[in-house]
């Protein structure tokens, strides 16, 4: 174990990644100075045949990844911000989440495409989407949430080595953030969940950004003594719908915490299925923490107000403990 | 000597797969109007020689991107005419086990990375592969097939300007068979496409697509000068929708028009199979020789209908193993 | 009243709004000649400037719309089928949904996007999916379902002469279906959702195409013995709660059906909707008859397995009524 | 008279919109390095002669879209000082009211159609404002502003395209600063820019930026042309970005490097005011007389930036009633 950031952390399962396999490409917009921070260093390393700057054409770089990789690359496609994934949306939506069906299984895609998601910023509407619930009905496409240094190396290590796209979302703007990541190979299989907390009073299922302002939550439940478990599902496809519906059950109080905007967010997904799975165990109304149906302003304040916070977390925990 | 004449030989194997082509469409137009057929037909009747004289300059290990007017590229490219026919016909022995039909043959083993139901879909998939092959020095090379139609979706410029930035192992050939559905292809196209490809320096050529050997010709340039590693080339194929968009399409149009059949007559003149049989008569081939491929191709049809009309419906749960490799939906 | 397909009830919602409107255009390809049926004849009536074909290009369609309407028409769009949305997916998810808000209210954008959605034709996956989950996500467009020729005509009335981007989803395939449509100018508002049939065991929660398989299934579930209420809410964006709630309150029992892939689907989001504001009442778990996670397949019978049909709804709500 | 020599008077307002421009970035820069500004800024300073020699030539009614480097258009359009100043400030007085930010000013009652953060997201949106122009017969016309990066989405094809084929009354403006972010434009773009415009038989200007004058005649045809009705031109402004990408680009670089210090150097000997101030002295102007000039542009900088400062922050409630007309969110 060795304390790293979360860019980092990121940085070094790429470096791992493009030196156990010369399979392994990458390239986007900007990758080679790394705009975004995750892939500097990678061009020195190894150059231009394996990292790339591209034009700025989305649309055609989600599209040659599904060819890349039908050719024998293993694609690492950067997008920057996750607003720019409409850009591109076609060839995942139309293409990459649906050519493996409609091939018989022949296309096989080791894609994974990275992007930055959410606000904060104050990089208003157009850079601060947190996108990632249109991927997740898709249905052919993984989507991943790391949240934490350690999650994020395991799970990019993960992604780039399987053989479907997936989508390795990076929490916007909590790069310098450190945490423990344990050495080596570290990988972290998709559609298992982490329990962050134990508690008996109210369950908290946090997903990607959201994890972090959650346990902030947790604390100050715990000083008004209330215990709360906290469960970060995070792989939204494939989902961890087991664990999830066991946290829910332990405690029959559920809030979902999701930087999406609301409606046909993964939270309302995750709600719903424990309202099915889990419904003989509720014991008060499935709570979601969410972004209001709005996009996210540019002003701070105003953009501040739409993001869930720790306050919001703890107000709607206690509540759901109470109820 | 890519620009030099087929040998008799290869002018006949040119006809022998435009033939097959034919054969299996006229095939699929009568199933179709009998309502044999689940989905959607697309046929390429009349475009014939594009496929066939781009794809015999083709390894196997080639690879091709299609349209959703795509059994031409599958079977010129090598695919199985029973396979395709099964996965028409919506079987589990399709060659996408019934669960792509007509819009989406394909067969990976032999470069077939699908025909496709998105306009333009093609443009991106084949430029990608063309990135690998370059980069993983495999020297195979790309074909990306599209219609007039496709050439006005933004994705065709950003892969002419990926493809000869990179210089990469990339033909680009628009079959302008003149209709974008219902719509006159000149009313929806501004200058000339080849133009389009040309404002990128790439290498362009513009030619009778009903004429196999000048198809031909272009092709083997073009595609030399990928395998050279000198980047992408542009091949415009002029030819002609006979059929309607699709088969049924009347019932669409409910009496609407959009083109005259007199112009249809003036390109059944220049059917792409009757003249590759004057140039094999001219180089002495006999007729007979041909009426016995022609009863070849038939057994070959009748053989791959038969195969799917015996074949097991597809099995619907497999569908959940096959949206991602190795881990259930 | 009168008895009409719901082609031709959209297709007179058109020919009446142009003609009340001269700043009502019509763009998309193959309108002129009416691929999807629903624009014959517009252009002999209303000529080329109201009414042309376009070259294929979504992904500028869509932002062309943008312009269009702040440069003071009325826009209709038609996208043919739901996954051309995606195609043109940038300029509605970056600019439509998105301009008002980070312009501060000056761009009005009255758009009205038609497309055709759902399986059932062996279109195969790139021509059947159900692609609004991915709309209502979006936050700054409409999303409205009709399910019946009336709705199809008020519906669309309202959408055209609105002020907003609305996304006006055809259920495929179903243009024959014949209903009564009320006579003259026949508007029904946004965010109203319809009763279909009253019932005291269990509450189904139909969407667009979904409706007639679920008054089939209702139909059955009488037959056995179990009175099912059928609501529609027939605009997603905005979506009446309340009524939902009401109806979810009066049996306890709900089953919501969707034609959309599960994950993330409005079928999700209803359910969540559901056990947070009606979880007092909720007797059973919240249900979802929805398609599962894949891509509709092209064989028919492959097809059929994946799409809710009246049979499923009666198992499913057979089990809630009695859960 | 496009192309004709502009008077001493419109000389002298070209440079004082371009030096209102110059100015009010300054501030915005010096703002930046203080940390008063809370978002991203990405500036124009050494392109103002485009923006200004183009708007100039532009009505009010007329629109125009524009990029995420927007500040130059918004002002040479005719947009507040005060209300994009309390807009990046991110004040509820700001043009959009706090909610848009540097990346998207616009004054719609100005026919500012909004700065964009989406690289290329104009070019539609200005073709369908031309459509609506010519179709309602207003007489308006519609100019998109884009950088060489923007020239390779395929959606600038996509409104050469329709654009020329409906003749519609655009004017596409290509501001190539030979950079985008990190990136030297010459390694992500093949051929010449102008030749994709050319291939859509759309008349085709390639001017120096630096110059507010050749950029204003290039512009008076363009404009005539359209508003004639005789559809799109495209414009090429050459032109080098002086600043960073966006403000504390070093923080992003951390250490890397994409261009010589030298290369700036030279760029800043061809700094569009001074040329324009030797213009100026050469058509008579006084010194004295410049100097009076910026001290009122200094004064207006002054006084936005002080408005900026005193007014309320942005209403957070508000979001939920403008993300649609008449209908809460
Ligand atoms: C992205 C997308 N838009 C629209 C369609 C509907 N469509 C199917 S074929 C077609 C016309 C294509 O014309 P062209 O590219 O010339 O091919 P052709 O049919 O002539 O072979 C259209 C518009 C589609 N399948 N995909
Ligand atoms: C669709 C999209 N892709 C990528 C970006 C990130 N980005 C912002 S500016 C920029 C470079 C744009 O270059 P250019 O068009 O030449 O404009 P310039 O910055 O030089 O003025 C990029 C890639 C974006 N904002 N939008
Ligand atoms: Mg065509
Ligand atoms: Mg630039």
């Amino acid at each position: 174990m060795a304390r790293k950031r979360y860019i980092h952390a990121i940085n070094e399962a790429l470096i791992e990644e493009m030196s156990r396999d010369p399979k392994v490409i990458v390239y986007g917009e900007d990758v080679e100075l790394a705009i975004m921070g995750d892939t500097r260093g990678l061009l020195d390393k190894f150059g231009r045949d394996r990292i790339r700057n591209t034009p700025i054409c989305e649309a055609t770089l989600t599209g040659m990844a599904v060819g890349a990789a039908a050719a024998g690359c293993r694609v690492v496609l950067h997008m920057m911000f996750s607003n720019f994934i409409y850009t591109g949306f076609d060839a995942i939506a139309n293409q990459m989440a649906k050519l493996r069906l409609m091939t018989g299984g022949q296309a096989t895609m080791p894609i994974t495409i990275i992007a930055s998601y959410g606000g904060g910023g104050s990089n208003a509407a157009q850079h601060s989407d947190s996108g990632y619930p249109v991927l997740v009905n898709l249905g052919g496409v993984n989507v991943v949430m790391p949240a934490t240094p350690a999650d994020a190396k395991g799970l990019l290590k993960t992604a780039i080595r399987g053989n479907n796209p997936t989508f390795f979302m990076e929490a916007g703007g909590r790069g310098g953030e450190q945490g423990e990541v344990p050495e080596g190979d570290y990988t972290i299989p998709f559609g298992k969940a982490a329990t962050l907390r134990e508690g008996k009073d109210v369950t908290i299922i946090a997903i990607g950004s959201m994890v972090k302002p959650t346990l902030e939550a947790a604390k100050k439940l715990e000083a008004a003594g209330i215990q709360a478990e906290v469960i970060d599902p995070r792989t939204l496809v494939p989902l961890d719908e087991e664990a999830l519906v066991a946290a829910a059950r332990k405690t029959g109080r559920v809030v979902v915490v999701d930087e999406a905007r609301d409606r046909c967010s993964a939270a309302s997904h995750i709600a719903a299925v424990l309202a099915d799975k889990a419904f003989g165990s509720l014991k008060a109304p499935v709570k979601r923490v969410t972004v209001p149906n709005v996009c996210l302003p540019y002003a701070p304040n105003a953009e501040k107000r739409m993001i869930p916070d720790a306050d919001r977390i703890v107000r709607v925990a206690t509540e759901s403990a109470r109820a | 000597m890519a620009s030099s004449e087929p040998t008799k030989a290869q002018l006949l194997a040119l006809y022998e797969r435009m033939l097959l082509i034919r054969r299996m469409e006229e095939r699929l137009r009568a199933d179709a109007a009998a309502g044999n057929l689940p989905g959607a037909v697309h046929l390429y009747i009349g475009q014939e020689a594009i496929a066939t004289g781009v794809c015999a300059r083709l390894r196997e290990s080639d690879m091709i991107t299609s349209t959703h007017r795509g059994h031409g590229h599958f079977l010129a490219k090598g695919g199985d005419p029973k396979a395709m026919m099964a996965e028409i016909w919506g079987k589990k022995t399709g060659i996408c086990k019934g669960m792509g039909g007509s819009m989406h043959v394909a067969d990976f083993s032999k470069g077939i990375l699908g025909a496709n139901g998105i306009v333009g879909g093609g443009f991106a998939i084949a430029t990608g592969a063309a990135l690998a092959s370059k980069l993983t020095h495999d020297e195979r090379i790309a074909v990306a097939f599209f219609g007039d139609g496709a050439a006005n979706q933004g994705v065709f410029m950003e892969s002419l300007n990926v493809s000869s930035l990179w210089k990469l192992p990339l033909v680009l050939v628009c079959e302008h068979n003149q209709f974008c559905e219902f719509t006159p292809s000149a009313n929806v196209t501004s200058g000339e496409i080849a133009d389009r490809a040309r404002a990128f320096k790439i290498p362009t050529r513009v030619v009778d697509g009903n004429d196999v050997v000048a198809v031909w010709q272009a092709a083997g340039e073009a595609v030399e000068h990928a395998r050279r590693g000198e980047g992408p080339s542009f091949i415009e194929a002029r030819t002609y929708r006979i059929q309607g968009h699709l088969e049924a399409e009347a019932l669409f149009l409910a009496g609407g028009k959009y083109r005259e059949e007199a112009e249809i007559e003036e390109w059944r003149k220049r059917d792409p199979l009757d003249r590759t049989r004057e140039r094999l008569a001219a180089a002495g081939v006999a007729s007979s020789e041909l009426q016995g491929l022609d009863e070849r191709i038939l057994r070959t049809v009748g053989e791959a209908v038969q195969f799917a009309k015996d074949s097991e419906p597809a099995d619907p749960e497999l569908a959940f193993d096959l949206m991602f490799a190795g881990q259930r939906a």
